[in-house]
Parts: structure tokens; sequence; C-alpha cells
């Protein structure tokens, strides 16, 4: 993942970047299942390698597919803000619990209560339903609008009606 | 029965309306809807508000379970302070929405305009009246999303570019925000607000926790455009519509503050969290760098809207400074410029918003002359920038009264002095958009300008009344101010 | 009507009056007339608490909460009894005056213009019986702002760049210093009440006393002490009953009675005397008044000459604050109704020669005095009564301040107090020598236009050279002003000569402001 | 450093975290910023979902005989975050295209030229 | 991808054999998965993304106007208003009855038979209104494309 990481800064071809990426939510999903988030690891597949890499590809489809100049002006700032706010992560997980730790306080606090007794309360096998759609079913709610929102907003800036009156901007344009 | 879920009907209402204008799709309709909604959840936050008052908090379980499982809605004086700014923001914006969006955005796609603004304004609800840490990331992502839709719907291409450098930022932060609610939880277990100030002082001196304040910090920091983190917000507000610059301005930044607020106070509250890491000296270097870089900026602008957005960074300066000077005094003084920021500065973009529709143009040049010809619209802009500056019986004087009490209290005599310079620098913005509208004659080509339709008139007269009636009677809004402030303080002393 | 009903009426009728003038805009003679009206039930109201007052009477009424703990109320007590007076009455005053010059001037906007006059008023009384520090500077902050119009009234480059010194000195001293001073009284007392004896008194550090001392004395830009003295010869290019009422009388004394104010009230004399903060100021005032009368002396436009003679006058009531006594005092409070009387009809006489014979250089003024003989010699009463010679009110108020110098034992004071009384001799009598004795110049009509090589004062009249005719009133050679010019004028010079014989009636009426201090 | 491997992969994703926050803020082309963003948050859903792993837990689905499960808030919470992400992709890749219409280019420099002609 | 490769694909006869065949499957997985979301990974947002890949697919080889006479625009328009309406209205309805916001235990007498269908209801909103919107945003992006 690293290196694919590192390969959507070096290349310069918007088409690879963008099958890299595709690549990189793949490998992330794959992580996931190791990790037991299979629920995640399927929604970041659908998602991350299938939805957005379309989008992305439709995007350069209408618009270029290679990146034009160099940002050298840019790159050493920027590495410097990351490297510090990365300085700053890896601070932070120096008092972090052990990979893994059964032990750490996230695993006590709120946690069982979900696994322990979830089955009586809401009586599903699979946990992270019931705590997206009952525990936390308002978080959903809002994730539910967040989507439509967005719909919305794809239709309000790129939908028919405004393509069309373009147009003939653009015909007026070429006239002149 | 109904007064129980009232905290709910607060977010459902406007939320369940959004789609509504989907199904509608009429843009006088939903512009009805939009603004009869608007008004409804008025009155909600002011009946709450009064509640809050007899009662105290009020806690409402979503879906049945308890706090840190379940997700809770929790308000108190500060919450239930921040939704009647939201709201009587929203109610004064509906109204004076229909004309300005007519002129400004494409007739087709009025009805998502106003779904949007419905959207939006539910997102910042949302994140004022959450329990929960996370919760608080969904409704902030709510109410980014509909902004970026609000900021590029404006015929101005450069609102485009507005809006993608806005998502940029606005997502930096979330994600940084969400990265450190990720840290707290592996500290702590927990994404409850009121839960994780009890178990902070616990793990405070955990490096990880540190990280997680940094990060909650900055990503926030980032939502309310304090300097250096401020770049997407002029240009945001200067090529949004006129009437989404008005909402945003007088709401979007105000609602970020809050969040800042419940980290630092209610999240941390119980370490002392300013004190402890030193966190103050920051945001006061920030906060005063913002007074005078956003003044300074604001005097070279030539678009008036622009302008305002300087200003606004200069006045989101105060509102830091005066939280983290870590007093009663000082949180309050930045409490009660929250409402008052809100009065004068919507007033102030609703008259620019007046003028863009009279000459469609928000340019000092195209100004010239408009003292005349549209004598109550610039009128109002007088009367705003007077309450900018800071002079009595505004209600920006009524903030910079009590932030320099705030400061003089602490003793810090150069930040009360630099206070004071700084707000002269808002004479000296104001002072030529003055010059430029009554001093200069129209330009010979210019049509002759009526005054602004009585539609937006009212609601603008409305907010820079209000920016005076609370100016004239500053207590009532110091005491809600101050009692917020005495909770959050409260708990921690 | 109560005392207490009173306080709100006389600073509401000058705004309803406003209200009125707009309404009756159209009409210029009902616009005049609701003006005129309004100014004879103020003063009428105002002049009904004086027997309150005297009898000892505090009346007060309070009109909300601003802030939590700090509301605006107003309280009538001598110092602002006898500074409201001097406003109501000259306002009825200069209103007969400005209707003659207004017309005969054929200024724009005069609705505006009288609308804005009336809300000075109203904030002018506002100032006067202020209860607090805070609704003091409220209004202090709307006289600025309401005066700023009538600065600028002419709408040339020229106004407008003296309505920018205008505003910015007056509200940048006032929110950058005087606003400070407030808000650290407030922090340091936490009350901002006027009373007697002072509220600072064993609250702040005695070397802190002159730094805040400084904060409202240089915070207060109106009452001109230089450095911050440029904003008042900038807004003598408003129309002179502007000048008149406001630069001589309601601005300038609003600014040196909140000096007063401070003094007294905030400060306390005892306070003062104790720490001698006051001294170093007092040096400043005293340098004031030496440099502005030695300007005044070079201008040869008679308003900036009167301008500078103001400024000169004005710190003589700073002087008389700072050197903390009771004699200064009151010698201060006495100076505010003598110089009203004195510079307003000096004013007024500017105006006149500026309607009647349109010149406002001193050095055209050859031989005017014997076209224009009540305008010149009530010019020379006025004079006489700021010179400080009797029978005129002016004595009074300079034997007190002397006396006061006297008493503390600055002799240097007493020095500069009579050196300036020469160096107003030497400009102000000048004037008149040149008027009466000299010979006319040959006629130059209509060149008063562009004569203005100091650049103070550029009033535009567009009317044709022939018209000025019609504003003057003739009888045989005589080119005198319009009537009610002329009869404004002559009646406040007669002031100047009746107060010589009432002063001691000020003085016992102000007498009770010093209670509670020991000297 | 009895500790180190334990935090090691903490350590990774933060160094992901931070190849995407670099790709956001040091490139110029506005469909490579997304992408940036995209590495940005899959890297922080990453950090939830390792801190919500259990040594020797498997996937939070009940079932019988499993008695270790591992942490299932943090999935919950990045499935909503997921979705996020997405909405805010497919916004930002709308305001691409409309840029891409009425500028010409998606490149930083190019439009901010552009913009300062004006 | 290039407009070029998608007109290209329109003419594929094994391409457009093979997706016909597909898209009902997908269609069903579809289901599966909004179904089964309870008992195994999935539910109405794996759903609903699955479900809308078979008319991203049906898009891409048959042409976006194609997919437009299919599935008109109100259609995606007010699906994506149904699916936040089912599930809001999931919330209300427990209002009504008594009960918190999104408190299930109110839909039936037994808790859990009301939690059942508490989340089955949300998680059909969520599903609904994920696809819609999938569908709504890529044509947009598609449709953009033609001149």
């Amino acid at each position: 993942m690293l290196v694919t990481a590192f390969a959507i800064i070096r290349i310069r071809n918007l088409f690879s970047v963008v099958i890299l990426t595709g690549l990189f939510s793949l490998l992330a999903a794959a992580i996931y299942i190791l990790m037991d988030a299979v629920d995640v690891a399927f929604t970041e597949a659908a998602v991350g390698a299938g939805v957005s890499t379309v989008l992305m590809l439709g995007t350069l489809a209408l618009t270029t597919n290679d990146e034009k100049s160099t940002y050298k002006n840019r790159a050493v700032p920027a590495a410097i803000l990351s490297i510090i706010t990365g300085a700053m992560l890896i601070y932070g997980t120096l008092d972090m619990p052990n990979y893994g730790d059964a032990k750490a306080p996230i695993h006590q606090h709120v946690a069982p209560r979900y696994l322990n007794q979830s089955a009586q309360e809401i009586g599903l096998p699979n946990v992270v339903t019931s705590v997206l759609a009952s525990y936390r079913s308002y978080d959903t709610l809002g994730e539910t609008f967040v989507i439509f929102t967005a719909a919305m907003g794809v239709l309000a800036i790129i939908g028919r009606g405004r393509r069309r009156r373009k147009k003939e901007n653009v015909e007026q344009e070429a006239k002149t | 029965m109904i007064t129980d879920h009232l905290i709910i009907l607060q977010i459902i209402i406007p939320l369940i309306a959004a789609p509504f204008c989907v199904f509608i799709r009429n843009a006088n309709v939903t512009w009805a809807l939009a603004t009869v909604i608007s008004w409804i959840c008025l009155a909600i936050s002011i009946t709450l508000m009064q509640q809050v008052m007899v009662t105290g908090e009020i806690i409402y379980e979503l879906g049945g379970w308890a706090a840190p499982w379940g997700i809770e809605y929790r308000v108190d004086m500060l919450n239930a302070w921040v939704l009647v700014i939201v709201t009587s923001v929203g109610a004064v914006v509906t109204p004076y929405a229909k004309l300005s969006a007519e002129k400004e955005i494409d007739n087709d796609r009025l009805y998502i305009f106003y779904a949007m603004l419905l959207l939006c304004e539910t997102g910042l609800l949302g994140i004022t009246v959450t329990g929960d840490a996370f919760n608080l990331f969904v409704f902030l992502e709510i109410s980014a999303l509909s902004t970026y839709v609000l900021i590029s719907m404006g015929k101005d291409r450069r609102g485009l570019t507005a809006a993608y450098r806005y998502l940029i930022m606005g997502t930096l932060g979330a994600t940084f925000y969400i990265t450190g609610v990720g840290l707290l939880y592996m500290q702590t277990g927990s994404l409850n607000i009121a839960d994780l100030g009890k178990l902070i002082p616990d793990v405070a001196d955990s490096r990880t926790v540190q990280a997680a304040l940094a990060f909650m910090t900055v990503g926030l920091c980032v939502k309310l455009a304090l300097f250096p983190l401020h770049m997407w917000l002029p240009n945001a507000y200067a090529f949004a519509p006129s009437v989404v610059t008005v909402f945003l301005a007088a709401t979007a930044t105000k609602v970020a503050v809050y969040a800042l607020v419940r980290v630092i106070f209610t999240i941390f509250g119980g370490v002392d969290i300013l004190e402890a890491v030193q966190i103050s000296d920051v945001l006061i270097a920030m906060a005063i760098v913002a007074m005078f870089g956003g003044s300074a900026v604001a005097i070279y602008q030539t678009n008036i809207k622009r302008m305002l957005a300087y200003s606004s960074l200069a006045q989101i300066g105060y509102m830091i400074l005066g939280l983290s000077m870590n007093s009663v005094l000082g949180v309050s003084a930045g409490l009660v410029h929250l409402f008052n920021h809100a009065m004068m500065k919507g007033g102030l973009f609703m008259v620019m918003g007046c003028v863009v529709y009279r000459i469609g143009s928000a340019k000092l040049g195209d100004m010239a002359g408009l003292g005349k010809q549209m004598p109550l619209t610039m009128g109002a802009f007088v009367l705003g920038g007077l309450s900018l500056i800071g002079v009595p019986l505004t209600v920006g004087f009524v903030s910079k009264w009590a932030l320099l009490q705030a400061a003089l209290e602490k003793g810090w005599w150069p930040i009360a002095v630099l206070i004071v310079i700084s707000s002269l620098m808002a004479v000296v913005y104001i002072w030529r958009v003055v010059e430029v509208v009554y001093f200069q004659a129209a330009p010979a080509g210019r049509v002759a300008v009526k005054e602004a339709p009585l539609m937006m008139m009212i609601p603008m007269l409305t907010l820079i009344g209000a920016a005076y009636y609370f100016g004239i009677d500053g207590t009532t809004t110091m005491d809600i101010a101050g009692r917020a402030a005495e909770s959050l303080i409260g708990g921690l002393k | 009507m109560t005392p207490e009903q009173i306080i709100p009426w006389s600073i509401g009728l000058p705004l309803l009056g406003a209200f009125g003038i707009w309404i009756t805009g159209k009409s210029p003679n009902l616009r005049e007339t609701v003006t005129l009206i309004t100014a004879a039930i103020v003063f009428i109201l105002v002049a009904s608490l004086f027997d309150n007052v005297s009898a000892g009477e505090r009346p007060s009424w309070v009109f909300g909460e601003m802030l939590p703990g700090l509301s605006i109320s107003f309280v009538v007590e001598p110092l602002g009894m006898v500074f409201a007076g001097i406003a109501s009455f000259l306002w009825i005053i200069t209103t007969v005056y400005t209707v003659g010059y207004m017309r005969g001037h054929h200024e724009q906007n005069q609705t505006r213009f009288y609308i804005c006059f009336a809300v000075a008023i109203s904030s002018a009384l506002g100032i006067a019986f202020a209860g607090n520090m805070l609704t003091l500077f409220v209004f202090y902050e709307i006289l600025t702002i309401s005066t700023f119009p009538l600065v600028t009234h002419s709408g040339t480059p020229e106004a407008k760049r003296a309505g920018r010194i205008y505003l910015g000195i007056l509200i940048g001293t006032s929110i950058a210093l005087q606003l400070v001073a407030i808000i650290w009284t407030y922090t340091l007392t936490g009350t901002l009440d006027f009373t007697p004896g002072g509220i600072l008194e064993g609250k702040v550090a005695p070397v802190m006393v002159s730094v805040l001392l400084a904060l409202y004395i240089f915070g207060i830009g109106k009452a001109a002490l230089m450095p911050f003295h440029r904003w008042l010869p900038a807004a003598m290019v408003a129309p002179t009953p502007v000048s008149a009422l406001l630069h001589a009388v309601a601005v300038v004394k609003a600014g040196v009675f909140t000096v007063l104010k401070v003094t007294v009230y905030i400060f306390g004399i005892d306070l003062l005397q104790a720490t001698d903060a006051g001294l170093w100021i007092a040096y400043m005032a005293a340098t004031t008044i030496l440099l502005a009368s030695l300007v005044a002396m070079k201008k040869d436009n008679l308003k900036a000459r009167l301008a500078y003679s103001t400024i000169s006058q004005l710190s003589y009531i700073i002087l008389g604050a700072m050197m903390a006594s009771s004699l200064g005092i009151l010698g201060g409070a006495m100076h505010i109704v003598m110089h009203a009387f004195g510079k307003i009809t000096l004013f007024f006489c500017a105006g006149a020669i500026m309607v009647a014979c349109h010149k406002t250089e001193i050095s055209q003024m050859n031989g005017l005095g014997r076209k224009m003989p009540i305008t010149f010699i009530c010019f020379l009463i006025a004079s006489l009564s700021i010179i400080g010679l009797p029978p005129f009110g002016g004595v009074w108020s300079k034997w007190y301040l002397a006396l006061a110098a006297a008493d503390t034992g600055q002799v240097i004071f007493v020095a500069v107090l009579m050196i300036s009384s020469l160096l107003n001799v030497a400009y102000l009598i000048p004037i008149v020598v040149r008027a009466f004795y000299n010979d006319p110049d040959p006629e130059t009509h209509d060149d008063h236009n562009d004569q203005d090589d100091h650049g103070h004062v550029a009033v535009a009249t567009h009317h044709p050279s022939d018209a000025g005719g019609a504003n003057q009133w003739k009888i045989g050679n005589l080119r005198e002003a319009p009537i009610a010019c002329v009869g404004a004028l002559a009646f406040t010079a007669m002031g100047c000569f009746v107060l010589f014989f009432y002063a001691d009636r000020i003085q016992t009426f102000l007498l009770p402001i010093l209670e509670g201090t020991n000297g | 450093m009895m500790e180190f491997p334990g935090q090691l992969i903490y350590w990774i994703v933060v160094v992901m975290m931070m190849m995407g926050f670099y790709i956001v803020i040091a490139q110029g082309n506005f469909v490579k910023k997304i992408v940036g963003l995209n590495v940005f948050q899959v890297s922080v859903f990453l950090l939830y979902i390792t801190m919500g792993k259990v040594n020797g837990g498997t996937a939070p689905i009940l079932a019988d005989g499993i008695e270790v499960f591992s942490n299932p808030l943090p999935h919950v919470l990045i499935l909503t975050a997921i979705v996020v992400g997405v909405a805010t992709t497919s916004l930002g890749l709308a305001l691409v295209v409309r840029i891409n219409e009425e500028y010409g280019t998606i490149e930083d420099d190019d439009i901010l030229e552009q913009e300062s002609d004006v | 991808m290039k407009r070029a490769e998608m007109r290209i694909m329109q003419h594929k006869v094994v391409l457009r054999v093979v997706s016909k065949f597909l898209i009902p499957f997908i269609l069903l997985f579809g289901l599966y998965v909004q179904w089964h979301g309870d008992f195994g990974p999935g539910g109405g947002f794996q759903a609903g993304v699955i479900f809308a890949a078979a008319f991203i697919l049906y898009a891409l080889i048959f042409g976006v106007d194609k997919t437009r006479q299919a599935v008109p625009a109100w259609i995606t328009r007010c699906g994506l208003a149904v699916g936040v309406f089912i599930y809001a209205g999931v919330g209300v309805a427990t209002l009504f009855l008594g009960e918190n916001f999104l408190n299930y235990n109110a839909l039936a007498h037994d808790p859990i038979h009301g939690q059942h269908l508490g989340i089955l209801l949300v998680e059909l909103g969520v599903g609904v209104t994920v696809c819609c919107a999938m569908i709504t945003i890529f044509i947009a992006f598609a449709g953009r494309g033609r001149k």
C-alpha cells in the first residue's frame, strides 16, 4: 500500500493515478478483512474501488488525462507540513495501546455492551448491523442525508439544464 | 408530550422538509416551505431556550439508547444560545432569499437551492445539539456538502473554484477532526462528549490525547477559518450567491466556533486544557494575527463582499481571543460576539445582496453615488458598519466592551490596546465605502437605481435593527452568554 | 411634569423635532418653524429644571440597562445643568441666525442640515445629563457622528478631507483612549456612576492615576488639547451656524465638560491633588494655550483664526481642571459659559460678514466696519469678553483661573494666563481696528470663492454675482447681513455684557459640585 | 523497545496518511488533489479499523462457540465515514468537471493566473 | 474512460449479450445483500451500490439515453427522496407511537420484533437512497460527456 501511495505521488498520468487509487482501495479492503472488518471491506471494495474509480474516470474523460506542470515551489513547504503533522501523530501513537491488545480502553468501555447484549436487545447476529441501524441509527440517518445532499449537489452542479444553456454560450463564443 | 421531543423536532423538521423540496420542484412553493420551516425552527429554538432556562440541561436519547451506547442530544445554555442564533438568522434569511436567489441562481435549480439551504441549516443545528463527537462529524459533513453546493450555485465562475477550494480545505479539516476523535476513542473507548469529559482527566497526560486535542483543534479551526487556516473563506464569501453569503457568514463559522468551545471546555474541560498545554497562548497569538491581518487586508479590497469576508476573519479573531482567555468574562465575551457578529455581519451582507440585486456588482467603484439612490440600504450599511467598528449603542460595542473588560481583568494591557487599535482599522475600511457611496457621483452610464425591494429590505432592516436593539439592551444577551460561560468554566474550577 | 419626566423629554424632543423637520422638509417655512418651536420648548423644559437643581435636588432617570450592571441613566447636577442651559438657549438663537444665514447663502440640503443639528443638540443634552460615564460616552459618540454630515455639508473635496480628519481624530481618540480608560475604570471600581468626590480614590495605584488621567484627557478629543486639535480648524469648512453653535459651544464644550466631569466625579479633586497626576497635563494645556494663540495670529482666514482661538480657550478649562483646586474647577466651569457667549458671537459675526460681503479673509476686511457697524461693534464686545476685560463676562472666569493658579503655587500658570490674554488682544483687536480705521478696498465683487490660501474654508456659493444684493439689509450705505443674523449676534453680544453682572449667581449655583472634596 | 512491534502498524498508517495529505497540499491538479484526499481518508479509516482489532478475535458476527470479537464500533463509524467520503468525492469531481468547462483547465496555477487577470 | 471507448462498447455484441445476462444476477445479488445484512456482512448501503452498479453497467454498454428511458430522471430523483423519507419516517412513526426518535421498540409489541422491523425498514431506506444517488451521480457525469 505504501508503494501504491508513493506511486500516486510520483506518477503524472492521471489515468494511471486513478487506477492506482482503485488498487489502493482494494488493498485497504483486503487489510480490513484481515482485521475482521468484513462489512467495511465490502463497502470499501464497492465504493473505493468501484464507484469512486468509475467517477474519477468519468471526470477524466470530461477533462484531461495528464497532469501538466510540476509544482516544485509548493513541494518543500508541503513536505515540511506533512512531516510535522505526521510527527505529531507518531508522537501521539507512542502512548497508544499495542495493536490488537484486548485490554485497551477502547474495548472496555462501550463496545462490550454491543457484543454481549445486542443479542438480547436487538436479536441480530451481525453486531455491526445492530450498532449501525439501531444503537447508532441516527448516524446512519445522517449518512443517508449526506448521500442525498451529494446527489442533489451533483445534480445542481452538472445536471442537465445548465449544460444546455452552457452549450449555447459556447456556440455564441465560437461565432464571435 | 411534544415538548419532550422538541430537540429532535428541531432537527428533523428541516431535515425532512429538504427532500420535500425535491418532490415539489416549484421554486415558489419550495421557497414558501423553506420559509415556514425556518420560522418553525426559530419558534422551537426559542421554546427550547426557555425550557433550558427553567429546567437546566435537557437530554434526549436517540433510539432510546442511553448515552455512551447510543447517541444523545444534550442541550444546555450554550447550545440553546447557538440554536437561537442559527435559527433566527435562518428565519430572516429565507424570506430575503426569494428575490436575491431568483436573480443570482438559475431558476430551474432554485428548488435544489432551497433544499440545500434547509440541509445546511439542519447540519448546523445538528452540530449544535448533538452530544456525540462522531455524530457531530456527520452533521458537519451535511452542512459542509450543502455549503459547497450553495457556494457553487452563483453565476460567477470563481464561485466554482471557491467551492472547490473550500471542499478540499473543509474535508481536510473534517478528516483531521475525526482523526482526533479516533485517537480519543482509542484512549477512552467513548464517543459521547459528556462521557469523554469525565474520562479524559484520567488519561490527560497521555500523548495520544494531546495529539487528539491538536488534531481536533486544527480541524475545527479550518472550519471556523482562524488564521492561518482561513484561505478558503474570502473567495467563498465573495463569489457565492449573496444570500448564501449572508447565511454562511452569520451562522457557519459561529457553529464551528461553538464546536471548538465544546472540544476545549467540555471534552477537555476537566483538565483545564488551555492552561495545561498552553494552547491558549497559541490561540491568542493566532487570534491577534487574525484581527490585524483580516482588518489590514480588508482595507485594500475592492470587492465589498470580499472586504466584509476579511473583516469576518478579524471578527473571528475576537471570538477566539475571548474564548482563549479562559475566564468567565472572556468566554462570555466570545459567546456574545457570536450572536452580535451574526446580527451585524448578516445585515451587512444583506445590504450587499441588495446592492448586487440592483446594480449586479459588489465592486466598490460601481457603488458610487448609491447613497442618494438607495438611501435606506446604504443607511443600513453605515449603521452596520458603525456596529462593526464598535460604536456605542451597537452590538459591536457590547462585545468589545466585554472583551476589553476581560482583557483588563487579566491585566493584559497590550492585548486591550491591540483590540482597540484593530477596531480602529475597521473605521478605515468602512469609511472607504461610505466615501464612495455618498461622496462620489453615480457613474454616468448607469441607469437610475431604485431602492431595494421591500421583501429584501425588511429582513435587512430587521437584522440591522436587532444589532441596535441588542446594542442598547445588551443585558439579555450578556446574561445568557454569561450563564453559558459559567456553566462551561464552572465545571472546570 | 415632574423633573424626572423632563429629562427624557428634553433629550427626546429634539429627536421628535428632527422627525418633524424631515416630514416638513418640502416647505422651508414650516420646517424652520418646527425647528424654532422645538428649540424653544426644549429650552423651557431645561430651564424649568433650574430651580429644582439649585434647591439641591438631583432629578434622575434611567433609560434601561445596556450591559449588566451598567445602565443608560441620567442625573441632573449643576455642571450639567449649566451646560444644558447654554446649549439649549443658544440653539434658539442659532436657529434664528441659521434661517437668515442659510437662506442668504443658498445652501443645499437644508433639511438634512436641520435634522442633523437637532440630533446633535439632543446628544449634547444627553451628555449634559449623563448619569454615568458610559451614558456620556454613548452620547459623545452620537454627537460626533451626527455632526459629521454638518461638517461635510458642502460636499466639496475640501469638506470631505476635513470630514475625514474630523471623524478620524474624534472617533479614534474616543475609542482608542477614552473607551479603554472607561473600561479600565470599570474593572477597577465596578461602577461608572458620577459620584461627588470621585470613585477612584483608593482603588488605583498612584502611578497609574496619571496614566489613566492621560487616557481620559487625551481620549476626549473634543476638548482639542494638542496634539489632537487638528479636527477643530478642519471643521471650519462647515456652514457658519455649525461652527458657531457646535464648534464654539456644543461639541467643544461637550469635550471640556467631559473633562470637568471626569475630574470632579470620577477622579475626585482630592485624589488628583494628592497624586499631582494632572500636573503634566496642565503643562500640556498651558503649552496649547500659547501655541494655539500664536497660530491664531498667523491665520488670515477669520474662521480659522477663531478656531485656533477656541483651541486656546478650551485649554483654559482643561488647565483649570488639571490644577485640581476648587477655584480652578469653578473657573473652568464658568469659562464654559463665558466663552460660549463670546465665541458664538464672534462666529456669528464671521458668518454675517460672509453673507453680506462675501469676505472670509481678514486682510479683505479693510473698512468693512463702516458698512457693517452693528456686526463689528458686537465683534468688539465679544473680543473684549474673550480677552477678559470688564465689564464683560470673560473677566470672571479668567479671574478665578488666575486665582487658582496662584493658589496652587504655580506661578508659571499665572504667567501663561497673562501672556495669553495679551495674545488674545493681538489677534482679535486688529480685526476690529482694520474694519473701522482702514480705508475700504476697491469693490472686488465675487472673488471670494477662490481666495482661500489657507485651505480651511471653501464654502461654495453658487449664486450669481448680483444675487448677493438680495441678502443684504441696506440702510443708506450700510450693508448688514439679514436681520435674523444681526439680531442673533447682537443678542449674544448683549449676553456677554449681562453675564458680567450675573457671574456670582452662576458661581453659587455651581458650588455644590465641589461637595465631597476638601480642597 | 518493548512496544516497537505494537506501534509499528500505526506508524505505517500515519506515513500513508501523510502521503495523502502531501498530495492534497502539494499537487496542483484538481483531480489529483481529490485522489490525495481519498488516500488520506482511507488511511484514517485504517487507523480506526486497526484500533478496533482484537488479537484472536473474529468479525463481530455473533455465532455459537466464538467468544472473542473485534470491536464493532469502529467498523460502524468507518462505514459511515466511507459514505461521507464518497459523497465528498463525487461532489468534488462534479465541481472539477464544471471548473474544466469554465476555465479550460484543472491546474491550480493556471486557474490562479486566470483569476488574477480578471 | 474515454468517450470513444464508450461508444465502441455500445457496439460489441458479446458485451451486450453477457451484460444482459449479468444484470439480473447483479440485481438479485443486490437484493440478497439488502436482506441478508442482518446476518452476514452487508446491508442497505452495499446493496444500494450493487444495485446501482447494475444500472451503471447498463448505461456503460447501452448508452445513457437508453438508461434514461429505462430509469427516467424523475424516478431516481424521487427515489432519492423516498429513501430518506422511509428512514426518517420510521423515526417519526416511533415518535408518534410515543417513544423517542428511532426507538424501534415501539414498532411492535415485542422489542426484538420492533428492532427487526425497524432495522429492515431503515436499511431499505438507505438502500433506495444510495442506489438512486449513485445512478443520479453517474448519469450526471456520463450525460455531461455527450456533445
